[in-house]
């Protein structure tokens, strides 16, 4: 008997929601996957400057978002659009951000993906790696000291592992007991480096041995696996029991950004042998299997997120640059002489067309 | 006010700023039951408990980011790096992370930070606890850069650095920690950021210096006045914001400008300084611009006097100036 | 001679470097299988094997500290940082150990390494992927600082850089990675240090800069000329060593000076050209030194092009400046 | 049966080499003992600068050094006068350094203790925590690049495990499998803070998990102990099968420098506990049980080795400091045109009295 036979409602995981969320879980990953594809080919197209895919991270950022509370702190690296979706920050927003225009909350200071939105308590993000795994101690020492039942979650890859932050970070966290949930999603490959170049050690989980506090290894992509395991560390973090770290083993389908071409270091094979394991699908199959909904709801599900994304598009799509002398804001709490001398001189400028926004 | 010397100023600023305000927290190595190696923090962990004065593991990387943490929640961390030597673990975190977090946010996560670090020679602390490196981050925007000289700005100035909404680097002249002494005023003392301080005025060159150059510019300018030669000392306060008004006002009436820091010359403060000048007060000059300072060497151990300006050193050149036309 | 960009010529010094010599090694990010983003070590694991072009785990100091210590060996480590914006936490590396090895063991361990990186604007690479901090390392004694700006001076540099016996910081205009292109002299082809190139002799102003500003200036230049205003530019190529002779000539020949770069003007690189001048040419210079450089903020993603100097914004200080006296 | 009675000489280590090299073992570190404690009330008397002791550390780091080759690198942190003595510096060529005089061969350019020599490939140290974990990784890499069979050591306190370069040091000696012992010593204080707040992890050593290699945490003030797991992770090394951390459990007897009063962050009771488990002592006292020598004869040794110190003192004494000028030297391989002119200069000034040596 062939395992496909032996397929029975028993054999599928112990789900971790009900039925109803976990539709709302799966339009989630959905809608990450509509924008993802929709902005691979604005890219492509030459009408976004530049995108950081997700795709197949999809059950690993659902699975943590999910589990975390609208009080929790979010420090992400550029790949997290899905645990912004999760957050519910709007569409709009991100997709403001991409393009860097006029109703950006970040005022198009940053590359794509960066983005940061202070209601959802989702952190700007930088592109140096690592930095934001200290930032989260920061942030969960201060929310326990004023008070604040929550946890603060780093998001990052592999290779940020190497970085001198999170060294930092997972030591601070061990000695004060911070409420932190260390989130990295191992996808195997740091640009071109594959996860066993990166480092010797059997697991990435296994490094939490170093500074003190449980390590947990996951299957990335099944949703509730991860899902679980950081519900699981955030209750031991808010109940004063200190940090975990998850290592949520999943893969990147797509380039590491549309500046890079895998093919140049990365086999068919094993894009297969993942492609067989996508998180969508799984979780798909799952609800499929227990009759929850149909293929052709999952479909139109489908048709209904892209022709919404692509309608959020062209709404923001309409938007024009920030202002010019916006480029002197928040350089400061308050313009400094210094600035205001050279914004005047840029103002001179703009008005002779020596600079032509 | 109560007499007090420049290190204890400092700890009397932290006190009083935890005091009234909860949201002040200190952390750093070694500051919390040893007080510090300098004393700066002495008596504050007893007094505020250690959840408020964290002795942090030894990696400046983490002291620095996890205050741009707390300073994301809201909280006013004052953190003190050992050493200025020491800072550049941190260095990332400093021109990365706190100088960006405002700007690439668009203004909705400001982070403000207030470091704390002994800088200068003088100690007999060789290469790694001497260094002058306040180019480094005057250079880059988004921190303010504080050097007081005297206990009553050391305390005016780390109140106005902690109840700020910027980052601020705020650079504690070690050498003269327990030789700077004078009144300090009680309570909210706040001195304003941004405004020279005219040490005394002159009209035949104006001195430009700061921190623990300033006690030793005085004494050149005072031997000076006894051969006739008046020079208007400026203490610059803070390098960032710079008083760029009270710079070139200076230099205007005078028409001669020495200037004077403990730090290399190529690229150190002094040039952007002379530049300021030959950009807004070129006509102004009757002399070249004269920059005294260390070599261009790192900071040497044995020889550190030699390396050091001195009074003589200054005198010198102030003297020369003048003559020069 | 053939003709090639400027990255292709960056990938021909380290081919050469490599095949002559067998202590040279690089290390880096992403800089094998892959040949650099950017495709400066294309094909050179390929030919010199895994051992000789190491792909380095995501950390900077571990770079440079692992280069430091090659060096200490007695090899000739070239690393490579994927973008300067990247090179911070690297920085205690670079300035605490790289730079002060050879003074601080009194000339018994030398430590040689090259660090490259691309560096600067106009790719639209936001905060994170344009910055230029030239004068973050500049002002640090003990490392060179190098920035070609056309095909032949990248590979004749860097040959230079990679045989010297000091640390060298190798900054690379990404933006004319490819756009630059012109003939570059096959095999052994070295330029010397602390040189400046006169792209263009002209008696009106002197118009510095280096990099990537190079060609910009140039356009600049070149329009003027239309106009009957004779520029020269200098391209200073090594920032450290500097050609003071070159700079200060060429200003007492000229009487002016425009100074260009695309860092922050606030205790950036220009401000050392002009401190030179307010002290060596004061009395040649007929005018104010002018800056045009970047605005004093972070870099911006959207507005890049309004902030970056351009032709037209270096044309009308060069104009202003021969107006002004 | 007390413990003390039961004592016979079946109870004593088996020693880990023959007796006439553990008396030379022992005379190092009486050596190492007898310069700390006269080099200590030299700066008591304002005839040193600075200094910082190693008393309590003499077996970790005799016994580390003792099993390690002449081609080794060794590269220290500030506090490894026993490791150079072991190497067979030159006593005078230390205490060169510690005056900074003229004969120094750092040229007085470094506080005490910050040493380098070139010849016993003895790395100059620098003050910056860490940094030299790092650079043995690039030692070792290289020796063996040029087909050296040696191992690279660095040594490093409990504090130093925190620093960023403990971290990619480690993570890169794994990936590469580069010949290092890293070689930590655990004496339990940096400055005022102890070991258990510096990190949660529950020994030093299980760091090793993190990287994928061995780790070790022997009694540091055993030397027998120390020794033998040095040179077991030394033959690992060369023998190509990669790293190993060793965590020397001793104690820092004295302040942490001369700057330093321990009396404000730990108890009497503490330093008793430890004074009891002198290393100095335990191996005295094993060899004085195996007749070996006799009370006497140690006596005698320690009065030979304090007056050679004595001695050796008073000749560096009479030593000048460096030539004026040479503080220009070997900032560059050759002196640059900018120093060339700062030169001329300075030595203007020095001919004007203005500076004066
Ligand atoms: C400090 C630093 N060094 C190098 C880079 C260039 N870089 C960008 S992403 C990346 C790889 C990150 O890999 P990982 O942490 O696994 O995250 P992933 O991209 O796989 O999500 C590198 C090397 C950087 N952004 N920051
Ligand atoms: C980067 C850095 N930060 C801070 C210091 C100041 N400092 C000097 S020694 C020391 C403690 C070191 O402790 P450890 O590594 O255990 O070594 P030990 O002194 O105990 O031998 C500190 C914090 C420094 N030298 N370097
Ligand atoms: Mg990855
Ligand atoms: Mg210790």
């Amino acid at each position: 008997m062939s395992a496909a036979a032996s397929r029975t409602t028993t054999d599928l995981p112990e789900p971790s929601l009900p039925d109803p969320d976990l539709l709302k879980v799966l339009r989630t990953m959905a809608l990450a996957r509509a924008v993802d594809e929709r902005c691979m080919n604005l890219q492509r197209q030459g009408r976004l400057g530049f995108y950081v895919p997700l795709e197949g991270q999809e059950a690993a950022q659902v699975g943590c978002a999910w589990a975390l509370q609208p009080g929790d702190w979010v420090c992400p690296a550029y790949r997290e659009l899905a645990v912004a979706l999760t957050r519910g920050v709007p569409l709009r927003d991100i997709l403001n951000q991409l393009y860097g225009n006029s109703a950006d909350l970040s005022k198009g200071r940053q590359m794509p993906n960066h983005y940061g939105f202070r209601q959802h308590r989702f952190l700007s993000a930088s592109s140096p790696i690592g930095t934001q795994i200290i930032h989260a101690v920061g942030l969960a020492y201060a929310s326990r000291y004023k008070g604040e039942k929550v946890v603060a979650v780093p998001f990052f890859g592999d290779g940020a592992t190497s970085s001198n932050d999170f060294h930092s970070g997972m030591n601070f966290a061990g000695v004060y007991k911070a409420p932190v949930v260390f989130f990295c999603q191992n996808n195997q490959w740091a640009i071109s480096l594959p996860r066993e170049k990166q480092t010797h050690s059997s697991t990435l989980a296994i490094k939490a041995n170093a500074y003190g506090f449980p390590g947990v290894q996951v299957d990335g992509n099944d949703f509730h696996a991860v899902y679980r395991a950081v519900k699981e560390a955030r209750a031991r973090a808010v109940a004063g029991e200190g940090p975990t770290l998850i290592e949520a083993v999943t893969y990147r389908m797509g380039p590491h950004s549309t500046s890079d071409d895998p093919r140049r270091y990365r086999t068919p094979q094993e894009l297969a042998t993942w492609k067989a394991r996508d998180p969508i699908e799984r979780l798909k199959s799952e609800l499929l299997a227990r009759g929850v909904f149909s293929e052709a709801q999952f479909e139109s599900l489908q048709e209904e997120l892209r022709s919404m994304v692509q309608k959020e598009v062209q709404e923001v799509e309409k938007m024009g640059p920030p202002a010019a002398t916006s480029l002197f804001d928040d350089v400061w709490a308050s313009l400094s002489p210094n600035l205001e001398e050279e914004r005047k001189e840029f103002e001179e400028l703009l008005r002779e067309g020596v600079i032509r926004p | 006010m109560t007499e007090a010397t420049l290190i204890q100023a400092v700890n009397k600023a932290l006190h009083h700023a935890m005091k009234v305000d909860p949201d002040v927290l200190c952390l750093g190595e070694d500051i919390g039951v040893n007080g510090g190696v300098f004393r700066a923090t002495e008596g504050l962990q007893k007094e505020f408990g250690e959840s408020r004065v964290l002795d942090t593991p030894l990696n400046e990387s983490g002291i620095v980011g996890m205050a741009v943490g707390m300073a994301l929640y809201g909280l006013k961390p004052v953190a003190e790096i050992q050493f200025l030597d020491f800072i550049y673990p941190a260095f990332d975190q400093i021109v990365s992370e706190l100088t960006k977090f405002r700007y690439r946010s668009g203004g909705q996560f400001p982070a403000h930070v207030v470091i704390r670090t002994p800088y200068g020679g003088g100690i007999r602390g060789g290469l790694y606890h001497s260094q002058s490196t306040e180019q480094l981050f005057a250079s880059t925007p988004g921190i303010k850069v504080v050097v007081p000289s005297t206990p009553a700005d050391a305390k005016g100035l780390l109140l106005t650095a902690i109840f700020d909404e910027d980052p601020v680097l705020f650079m504690e002249p070690k050498r003269i920690y327990r030789t700077a002494t004078g009144e300090v005023p009680e309570g909210d003392h706040r001195v304003p950021f941004g405004k020279a301080r005219i040490v005394r005025e002159g009209s035949d060159v104006s001195v430009f210096a700061y921190g623990s150059m300033v006690p030793t510019a005085f004494q050149a300018r005072q031997v000076l006045e006894k051969t006739g030669i008046h020079a208007e000392l400026v203490d610059l306060r803070t390098l960032v914001p710079l008083d760029v008004d009270a710079v070139v006002r200076s230099v205007e009436k005078t028409g001669r400008a020495v200037i004077v820091h403990e730090a290399p010359k190529f690229c150190g403060f002094g040039a952007e300084l002379a530049a300021i000048l030959a950009e807004k007060a070129l006509y102004s000059l009757k002399a070249p611009i004269v920059r005294v300072t260390g070599y261009d060497t790192p900071f040497p151990y044995t020889l550190e006097n030699l390396y050091l300006p001195s009074v003589d050193r200054i005198g010198r050149a102030i003297q020369r100036t003048v003559a020069a036309g």
